[in-house]
């Protein structure tokens, strides 16, 4: 296996942002789902313009403010305290849903627990012991007009998190079109996980062995290659 | 990410043949009298765009705006809630005519239509018309003990409207009552173009007071003094 | 027929409006129709506080400016210029209608080219030939609480406007429950008219002749007193 | 027509054992804290209002709010996006005990839901939730070769509410991000009870600047400094 260790030489969660953030053009707008996701804000490249929306009716925030600036009407879906841009508006759920839900968004970023090669998501509950809940992820896999997961891409027992099909409840079916995770790179067309970028020290067999359904090929694969000082 | 438009003529000229086109305003308030008035100039120029479809409130007023567009010819149908007005001879003529189709809808249904298309709700049911022989063929259900008709949304191709204050990122506020269908169908298009009386930086509304946020907005024009439609039509203006 | 000339002795649109007016409690939100039912708001009786809505979103407007003053961005849905009241607000058509529709309008009333015992009112249309126009009619029957119609209690050719069931195209069905005529003040009750007040000068006889369905009475019929001077 | 009520207590004095009460705000933003604790008073003393129903994105937070009237156990069930938060106790025990309903709603279609009542749209389709556990039950159809489902509209006979400057007929802005479902619930509700926490003369909010206008609001009193529930939680205050 060519010595590739993929709980130690996978990405991390800031490495996976990073490369998500590269496919995000200038001039999107982008809802970035709370926890990991939120952190893909943080490598926009340069000079991209990107506008960051949220449930709870913000459109164009920006950075956490510093430590005891907080103002706890100024949050995000996360209910974590933001500051505004320039150019910033404020209105209601019902509005702020439209937007997702009307197509207005060019991308969703979210987790997931298990996305199937049908692009099935589920990401909102595993069992039925603890409490559900579900926020605007189902609103949010409908409405984008691009669905992407940043997630490992096993789970912390080794277990594949991109399978043939999720047995964990679903978020939405068919919805994801892409899948950055810590080794590869994979986007789903017409029901298949097709391989773009894999991490260049990964064969493709150990790959293979990590997925829970058949990798498919469409010419090249890229190296997924990302900044080691992330 | 800069959705400024330099001047009314690019403004509207992606607009092809064909298409469905929102036009903004109720009466005279809150008409794009500017934009349509390029799209008028394009056409005779070009012979486009030709066999339009519009959604407006009114079905035009008078010899400028869409009545304008009526009488050029540019105009297959139109769908609206109310085509009488005080001047309504370009639509009139046309329509008794046999030359120009009409969709009648009750402009709450309008209005909602248009709101769903924006808001991604492809039916929803009202009471609206219940009964009544705008409601044939449209399936009807009994919720709670009352009847409802199941309306289907109103999608456009591209929508004109007519703000106030904007800014560059396409933040718009309106003037008082000419805010009406303008909001709605710049969700509902899949290109909105807005002429706004005043244009400044992001930063220039307060997030607060934003009635229409940029993400619904593709492109924006300034036209610093627009003509109010009321007004051109008590003139007697023909455009 | 004691000498009551229908066409002579009826009350004028400005004696119906002000009767409607007497109706109209304090606090409640109204839409007048355009046109004759317009006329109401001049006749509110002092003390009382009413706040009109039109359907072109505006709420708590007032009188119209003195010629010349007018705005043409601040109209009613007539397309008049109107003036704002303290405490107006702006809203668009959506928001507009969800007053309507969702039943928060106490009262609105309409004008009629026919009303039936049922309900039903007819105001949209009269035949197939001249351009068809609705408007927010339809949707203003089915949404405020009270649908009361103006009119006159006959046609001009003398043709009866309360009707067994209406012959023209129907704008809303069971919707109507008041009517305020010419001759008479006539509710809607389980799909009978129920006669309230009538002019003193009227014999009750000739009041049935000139409708065009049976008028019920359920205990005292009061008399259609309105000031002389209106 | 003055909708002015003197203080808190006289304010929730009407809701009644059972009643479905809509609680704007989203976490900690736009949360009416002090009608609340001022209906758990209530509570405490004469024992209602009882065995509400209460509608708000999630499910209380800490040891105030809506947490304090699940603890004080005047709460049946939960309508509700997102019954998780930081310090969710509350909530939590006694749903794990079997002591309180949840009804999980997805966001956007609980803000849709809550905004068909106060249109009068009975029912309305969704992608949302399609093919998922949330749908079961819902009818499903397909519009343009996609499926939705159809979600009913969802009505309360209160909604108590929090706005930044109101004026005594009812008209309403919203700091900031506290806007959240506040005007929606207002609108969905037989009965809306706002504070504010500045309240003025009718006139002193800019009509083009009105957020809910005061057609959907039946109550309003002023609490000038109100607390945050944020604040609240992380000092980690009980009520």
């Amino acid at each position: 296996m060519s010595g590739f260790n993929i709980m130690e030489d996978k990405l991390s969660n800031a490495q996976i942002a990073w490369r998500a953030a590269q496919d995000i053009g200038d001039g999107s707008y982008v809802n970035l789902g709370i926890g990991f996701p939120e952190m893909i804000a943080r490598f926009q490249p340069e000079g991209r313009n990107v506008t960051y929306h949220t449930e709870n009716g913000v459109l164009g925030f920006g950075k956490a403010p510093a430590e005891g600036d907080e103002d706890w009407d100024l949050i995000n879906a996360g209910k974590k305290a933001i500051t505004l841009k320039p150019g910033a508006s404020f209105f209601h759920h019902a509005d702020s849903f439209a937007m997702v839900r009307g197509g207005h968004l060019d991308l969703a970023v979210l987790g997931a627990y298990q996305v199937a090669q049908n692009g099935d998501l589920a990401n909102w509950r595993v069992g039925s012991k603890s409490v559900p809940a579900v926020g605007g992820a189902m609103d949010l896999v409908h409405g984008a007009k691009r669905v992407a997961v940043v997630t490992d891409h096993v789970t912390r027992d080794g277990a594949p998190k991109l399978v043939e099909s999720c047995t964990f409840p679903l978020t939405g079916l068919g919805c994801v079109t892409r899948v950055y995770s810590s080794l590869a790179v994979v986007d789903i067309v017409d029901g298949k996980f097709v391989l773009r970028e894999k991490l260049p020290q990964i064969p493709m067999d150990a790959l293979q062995a990590v997925t829970g359904a058949r990798l498919h090929s469409e010419g090249q694969v890229g190296d997924l290659i990302v900044p080691a000082d992330i | 990410m800069n959705k400024l438009c330099p001047d009314l003529v690019a403004a509207v000229a992606d607009i092809p043949d064909g298409a469905t086109v929102m036009i903004g305003g109720f009466g005279g308030s809150g008409a794009p009298v500017e934009l349509l008035h390029a799209l008028i100039d394009r056409f005779r120029a070009t012979g486009h765009p030709a066999r339009l479809t519009i959604v407006n409130n009114n079905a035009g007023n008078g010899g400028i705006g869409i009545a304008a567009m009526i009488r050029a010819g540019m105009v297959a149908k139109v769908i609206c809630s109310f085509p009488r007005s005080s001047n309504a001879e370009a639509f009139n003529e046309k329509y008794l005519a046999g030359e120009i189709e009409l969709e009648l809808v009750p402009q709450g249904t309008l209005a909602e239509r248009i709101r769903a298309a924006g808001a991604g709700i492809p039916a929803f049911y009202t009471p609206t018309s219940y009964g009544t022989e705008l409601a044939e063929g449209k399936p009807a259900e009994e919720f709670d003990g009352r009847m409802y008709v199941r309306e289907r949304w109103l999608k456009a191709d591209f929508a004109l409207i007519k703000g106030q204050q904007g800014d560059t990122v396409g933040n718009l506020t309106y003037r008082m009552a000419a805010r009406n269908f303008n909001p709605l169908m710049a969700m509902a298009a899949d290109r909105t173009i807005a002429q706004v009386s005043r244009l400044g930086e992001p930063g220039c509304i307060d997030p607060q007071q934003v009635i229409t946020p940029g993400i619904f907005v593709d492109t924006i024009v300034e036209v610093p003094e627009p003509q109010q439609e009321e007004v051109l039509v008590r003139m007697g203006v023909v455009y």
